[in-house]
């Protein structure tokens, strides 16, 4: 099977040595804890509820890109596509901990589920408090009425921003949570899939997919999505994906979102902004107004081709959140 | 079976799961992330470090040595699930010097209640736990600890087998849907390899 | 031969559709002239020297998406790969004059040099003083005794951050010019091409690499470096890239640098951060300290794997204009 | 030629610079960017609608109208330089009405000096302005217009294929090097063509 050609070392020691090349890029911010597997902020004020955030690593920027002022305070880094042990989890956390408790936001996967459960309970041993948010924005992953089945995609970058900004500026662990689970309340996203990335200790695709086909809801693991089908011209497949995510939140004329496109690794600026084009004429038809949006990569799959389209409804408080001057080194607000 | 037995089957174990990595991998390509035995064998690579490094006294104590490994160095779901299932399992043999079938049974038994409180899933949604409930079907009524491990892997084997039919409602597989039938699920691929190393190695 | 898969609707209006989707992106900051080939900020201060830049369109997100407070005020857009044409240059330069003359500021390609020039004469028989700095900062692209042979590859982020702060602070066209005259001395690159990226129009690959080549020094659009080789680790390649940027600036102990990795489209922030980890051992080795590191697709070509390094030595000047905080659809400060 | 009938031969050669888009794409593609069939076509579709929307009075106003159409829509290196090929020539000619072998050579060399002076390129160089170079050798003594069209097109012809054994030191061919050895160059290709289409338009 065709080989991917990556720029590494020895592919045994990518995420050690990603880890290590991502501490140095935060020129001096952060730290290596837990062997190396956990990065900590250097300067998190005391008081300050702590933000823990945390998954597989390569899916990077996210999730140990996004540590800075009003973003998050620590992050447990798993292997490649796995989540961390709790012991990594366990030793992040006390790192972060300032006496105020510590909120967990991870996306909604088994393995981070049991991982960091395991992580709270042994926290909870040694007297800290922890609560958690899980990540489930992805509506191809599960019915409405069954969201806690849902997947967590590229809604974790507004969902680290906003909690982040609510961790730095209230100063108690539940009221921190509950902002983290109304923005998730009010967090949709649906993902295409257009050609496969690779993982680097073998080299081989995470999925197949044909020379023709594109998935729309696939996961960033190349989970299943809502359907599979020949290549289709942008505006048709954004109206194919607009209609399943504007069917899952209610939405009405004069409302405001954020809009966030998410590219899984190898897809153009270029197709992203096409398909913007059409998703603003939807939303100018439905009367729903756009108040930021952001494009880029962030949560990423390697070099998988697809991406994905978030939308945000907005309140007041989430805006202010939003909008809060943030930095990480995945992204500046 | 003493604590030295135990951990020479362990040992056993380890390197049998350590070799089947790229079947493990394939079958977790299959219907999940490529991931599974890439993982497995990091934590029995740890289960190997760990007992090179230390003589339990019990059997309990090889198992939660093992368990502990595991967990402390797997990630993902199998980490979770594989070091849950040994942690727990090994706890409820408590400090008896000497293995048997009953004993084996209760440990089955145990790790299997942890795992299913620790994930949510239950016998048919796809997971270890078919392997597992088959083996502890199996075992249960076995005349001694070697009939009882040649059955529990006979029965993780079918067990195994068996996922092939079923539809996942936990892990990366759920999505799948349909898609997932004729493929095993990789966690229970490895709970027979486990058994069947185990039973080899006496 | 072989089709690249991408979400796009009718391949003659990719460029079109891209710039309307970008412009929507811009959240009503920035409109459009020229028949939509001129991007320009709709809020431009009275009495500012002017940054107007541009080049092929094909690159997102530069330069298109560099409009913003202290960043660029407007830029001239060109068909896929294709420098802009004089009649939408000189729309914009009239568009984002404010009576203080237009900086030109491009990479050094033959067609963006004569296609700007020929606007500048345009624009100076309409009184509208312009001056023109080209970019090139590839160090692969010409030897040291003909700097006005290279190429602009991803240095023009640094630039249009320091000439955008420039622009924004300075009130005269030759002391903005200045500065960008200064930092362009001071700022070099070098890339790496692992797989070719191609033409929406065509579908085609823009040049051939075979599939365990890299070649250290290519063009964004498949111009020929100083070395193709078989796929080699990223320590090993690291040292030869850093070997030839090294060799082509001084730096000593002591100096402080800001670093840039800029990625060309489909290369992962894994194989990045395993190439900065390098980086930073080698110029630790020299003493050389990093003051600020960018990682990112900023100067992409379409879905092409490979990346560029740049260094940018500092001064207090450099530093200034660089640390000021700027905002644009690519990137904020 | 009086303006008609130069209009007349502009109009085959946009369909002929047109119809050989591909062709003209893959020779860039082997040493440039693979844009130069495309930007051509953008450029003479533009002379297309510009001719069919006016009817210049002169052959100068024929081959102005139709530099500014190719210089406002193509973009490109090629985009300014034969937008000012045609511009800068056509206005050597002034207000002539009938273009006849010498006030045709007297376009090519004034459009040529215009591009040296744009561009920085001169004769060797692997650009347009070697075939333009050899079209003028061979059209300065003809007979008739027919005559220095037949032989600027042959000229043209061969000092584009002349560019297969030179090294690029302008355009993206440029950084190639000794790699852009065996290959033609775009423009040198393009302005034979349009030469070539000339001639037999009349
Ligand atoms: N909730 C669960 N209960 C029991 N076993 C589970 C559960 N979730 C996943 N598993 C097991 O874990 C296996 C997947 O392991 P692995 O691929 O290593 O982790 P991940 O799914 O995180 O990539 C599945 O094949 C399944 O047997
Ligand atoms: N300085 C120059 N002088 C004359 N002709 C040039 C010059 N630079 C480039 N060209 C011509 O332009 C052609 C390339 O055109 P094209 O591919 O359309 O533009 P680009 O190089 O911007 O992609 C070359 O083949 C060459 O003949
Ligand atoms: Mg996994
Ligand atoms: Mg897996
Ligand atoms: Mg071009
Ligand atoms: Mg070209």
């Amino acid at each position: 099977m065709f080989k991917m050609k990556k720029i590494i070392n020895d592919p045994a020691q990518v995420v050690e040595e990603t880890l290590e090349g991502l501490t140095l890029a935060y020129d001096g911010d952060v730290t290596q804890l837990a062997g190396g597997s956990a990065l900590v902020r250097k300067e998190i004020p005391d008081g300050k509820v702590a933000l823990l955030i945390g998954g597989g690593s390569g899916h990077e920027p996210i999730f140990h890109g996004f540590l800075g002022p009003n973003f998050a305070d620590g992050a447990a880094c798993g292997a490649i596509f796995a989540a961390p042990t709790p012991d990594v989890i366990l030793e992040a956390t006390k790192a972060v901990h300032r006496g105020k408790g510590v909120l967990y936001l991870y996306g909604n996967y088994a393995g981070d589920n049991m991982n960091f459960d395991i992580a709270a309970e042994m926290a909870a041993e040694e007297g800290i408090e922890t609560r958690t948010v899980r990540v489930w924005d992805d509506v191809a992953s599960g019915p409405p009425d069954r969201v806690e089945e849902r997947r967590g995609i590229a809604g974790d970058v507004y969902m680290i921003k906003i909690a982040g900004a609510a961790a730095a500026t209230l100063d108690s662990l539940e009221a921190v949570e509950r902002v983290a689970v109304h923005a998730r309340a009010n967090l949709r996203s649906l993902g295409v899939a257009v050609r496969a990335g690779s993982i680097p200790e073998t080299g081989k695709p995470t999925f197949e997919l044909g020379d023709d086909e594109i998935e729309i809801g696939m996961g960033a693991h190349g989970e299943a999505g809502v359907r599979r089908q020949t290549l289709t011209p942008a505006d048709p497949l954004t109206d194919q994906m607009m209609e399943v995510i504007l069917g899952d939140i209610d939405l009405a004329s004069g409302d405001e979102v954020a809009l966030l496109f998410n590219n899984l690794g190898a897809t153009t600026f270029m197709e992203m902004l096409i398909v913007n084009r059409r998703v603003r004429q939807l939303l100018a038809e439905r009367g729903i107004a756009v108040y930021k949006t952001d494009m880029g990569a962030y949560v990423t799959s390697q070099e998988m081709a697809g991406f994905s389209i978030t939308l945000l409804k907005l309140d007041e408080a989430l805006k202010r959140y939003l909008d809060m001057p943030a930095s990480c080194f995945a992204m500046t607000r | 079976m003493n604590a030295g037995e135990t951990k020479a089957a362990f040992l056993a174990i380890a390197e049998a799961v350590i070799a089947a990595e790229p079947k493990l991998t394939d079958a977790d390509r299959a219907i999940g992330d490529g991931d599974h035995g890439i993982g497995m064998k990091r934590g029995f690579q740890a289960v190997q470090e760990k007992l090179a490094a230390s003589d339990p006294a019990t059997p309990a104590a090889v198992l939660k040595d093992c368990g502990m490994a595991i967990l402390s160095k797997t990630g993902g779901a199998a980490g979770a699930v594989f070091g849950t299932f040994f942690r727990a399992g090994g706890a409820a043999l408590g400090e008896v010097e000497d293995l048997d079938a009953a004993g084996f049974t209760s440990f089955l038994v145990a790790g299997r209640d942890a795992v299913m409180k620790r994930g949510g899933a239950a016998e048919g949604d796809k997971t270890m736990l078919d392997a597992l409930a088959e083996a502890i079907r199996q075992s249960e009524n076995a005349a001694d600890l070697d009939d009882a491990l040649a059955q529990a892997a006979a029965g993780a084997a079918r067990g195994a087998e068996a996922t092939k039919a079923m539809v996942a409602r936990f892990g990366k597989a759920k999505a799948l849907g349909e898609r997932a039938l004729g493929h095993p699920d990789p966690g229970a691929l490895t709970l027979a390899l486990i058994l069947e190393a185990w039973r080899d190695s006496l």
